[in-house]
């Protein structure tokens, strides 16, 4: 049976592509210390071997628009591209995928009344292939299943609905007949804005209120509805949600392997967590 | 459920809800194709062209025509979407978080830096 | 406050665009016994008056496609075209939207957790515009919201979760604020299917009791699972989850106005169901 | 949940399921091209090259040049997308089901008709 190793928790701001495209960037002081926060996340990968990575992320506008924009999503394809996003990040090449499980996904979240839209082609953008390069610098070792979540356009999911997606996922992904190592990748955040005259916006205690929470109990989180996420953690920092949903696919207790978290990459406050499952 | 409360304002933001949708849905549509690099210079060779076949508003072209973010977001314009054709403008993020709130770039930067204090 | 006045459930079978066409066929023995089937509901409704249609039913690959496909999708445009579906049926223009209609149910339907997409642009196919030229055959009173439900990929959603998705767009209209009078109708069915050495299969003993079932005891219908509606009622037959739908939408006792049942018009078995709520 | 079950088989039927989706997407997404009319004529005028655009496995291509239904449906073909493709070649769905259960289109309307008495 296939068998979830961990989740990990990391940040995809477009900036770090930058640092990834030209790594003497990374020893920069601006940018070297969110990049230390990731080398124990590497040692762990290099330890637990994963096969598979379920990467949890928003689409920015690059495979979706307003006139079909799902709630939830799930991508069953072969292989995934990323491609260019119109303002500048050069993409970085294609993404192995597991349609097989995919599918196997498909059919558990819809039996579990979730009523996601499937995709046998998907465009990713940079909230799956920064993460991507980050925890796999120079190979691409893992077959990857990307499952989206709409921040775009409100109204968005709850945080409680996002939670038990998660818890979901994790079920489907435990019910899979074959003896594969998965890990949960929960991108983007922390807290942000982009927009409005509260562009800039940062919220480090909330920040370190979800890391903790996330950490120790995530049902913390679940209190909050997204439009309070938005007031709290920025208009994209609600993103958050990502975390929310890949921190439930964990059953039962977690042991905290890493944590890490920086002010800021571009406009955003940078961070980083990685749980394991204690039974693992 | 009962009718979906009236949320409370969040301040300095324009939540991106159904009624923004409903205004912003030529602008976005326009932004979206620039996903293209094609599209992006048929935009650069006539930006009234492509506005107009895009049916933007009078209001949303003048917000493009000024190049001012918060009036492209009062139009229903989405951040997302809108980001395609700022990066045309050869505008990033902090370029338009310092525009958005009367600053120099360099004086968002640094207000950035100190969040982290 | 909004109400809904009825719900109304009928084929949408390609070839009856031909007798909307062309009107004297609607007088063809082929043609006659299920147009007539369609005079007390058009009686009905020029009583009752409603100002919009909700409009549940699948699309037939026009306005989706594999690479994202919603399991439900909710129209908030404020027009919707019908197009040429590539097979020959002439496309019968445009239907008004009520978008902020379609955007008060879609904030009640993500607050009741169902994950839909919603798409500010759609357009309609014969499965919209038939049962609209049916209902309304010389003008076009009401404005529309469609609603879609996946039936071309499987898993498709059990009818247990269209019968809940039902129940949450009932409550979502009743809950809408301006004195507006709706119908729901669901399209589709009754028994068919296309594809396949079964093609031309129809069975009318379970036609007979999906009707039996909405106009007394529609619980009865949930107990079967999509894949059983395949077996029972034909891979096109699954369509009576748009009719289990629609149902859904009524709350409480409902009274009977009218039923037909004709087998067949081209490969299909061809039905339409009025209800009324008791309480109206 | 736990792992879903193995459905049982349905009589002279193919579930479109996850599997199908996965061998037939090629096909499919040919198939979806066809709502416009432009691309109906592209095919006409060359069926290979169009073919061979999209991608086609041999196995769908062949069961496209013979005009083979189930073995469309058999590559992963999907009858809603396979109808688009089956108009072209003047085939509506009377016709495709009296050619999948091998009687006359006569035949095959008044199977329909009798299963009404
Ligand atoms: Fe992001
Ligand atoms: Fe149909």
């Amino acid at each position: 049976m296939a068998k979830i190793v961990g989740a990990i928790m990391t940040s995809h701001v477009p900036m770090i592509g930058r640092a990834i495209a030209n790594r003497n960037l990374q020893q920069d002081p601006y940018f070297k210390p969110f990049f230390d926060g990731l080398h124990p996340v590497r040692d762990w990968l290099a330890r637990v071997k994963p096969d598979v990575a379920v990467l949890i992320y928003n689409d920015h506008g690059l495979n979706f628009f307003l006139d079909n924009l799902p709630t939830f999503a799930v991508g069953a394809a072969p292989v995934y591209h990323n491609a260019d996003e119109g303002w500048g990040l050069p993409p970085f090449g294609s993404f192995a995928g597991d349609p097989r499980l995919s599918w196997h996904v498909i059919e558990c979240l819809i039996e579990d009344e979730f009523d996601i839209a499937t995709c046998q082609q998907v465009v990713v953008d940079h909230a799956f292939s920064i993460p991507m390069l980050l925890l796999w610098p120079d190979e691409r070792p893992v077959r990857t299943v990307p499952i989206l979540i709409n921040t775009v356009q409100h109204p968005l999911p709850s945080p409680v609905r996002c939670a038990k997606f998660g818890r979901a996922i994790g079920r489907a992904l435990e019910s899979y007949e074959e003896d594969i190592r998965i890990v949960v990748v929960g991108t983007g955040g922390l807290s942000h804005q982009l927009e409005g005259t509260r562009a800039g916006f940062i919220n480090k205690a909330f920040d370190l209120e979800c890391i903790d929470s996330l950490a120790t109990d995530p049902s913390r989180l679940t209190r909050y509805t997204s439009r309070e996420l938005v007031a709290l953690a920025g208009a994209q920092g609600v993103e958050i949600l990502n975390w929310i949903t890949a921190r439930a696919a964990l059953e039962g207790a977690v042991r905290e392997i890493h944590r890490n978290y920086h002010i800021p990459i571009s406009n955003t406050a940078a961070g980083t967590l990685l749980l394991e499952p204690l039974a693992a | 459920m009962n009718a979906p409360k009236k949320h409370p304002e969040i301040p300095g933001t324009i939540v991106f809800d159904g009624e923004m949708a409903m205004k912003g849905y030529a602008l976005n549509r326009m932004c979206y194709s620039f996903n293209s690099a094609e599209n992006r210079e048929a935009f650069r060779a006539d930006e009234e062209a492509y506005c107009a076949k895009y049916g933007l508003t009078e209001e949303q072209r003048d917000a493009v025509r000024r190049r001012d973010v918060l009036a492209m977001l009062e139009a229903g314009g989405n951040i997302y979407y809108l980001a395609k054709l700022l990066g045309i403008f050869g505008l990033n993020v902090q370029d338009i978080g310092a525009m958005q709130t009367g600053m120099t770039v360099e004086e968002f930067k640094q207000k950035l830096v100190e969040a982290g204090r």
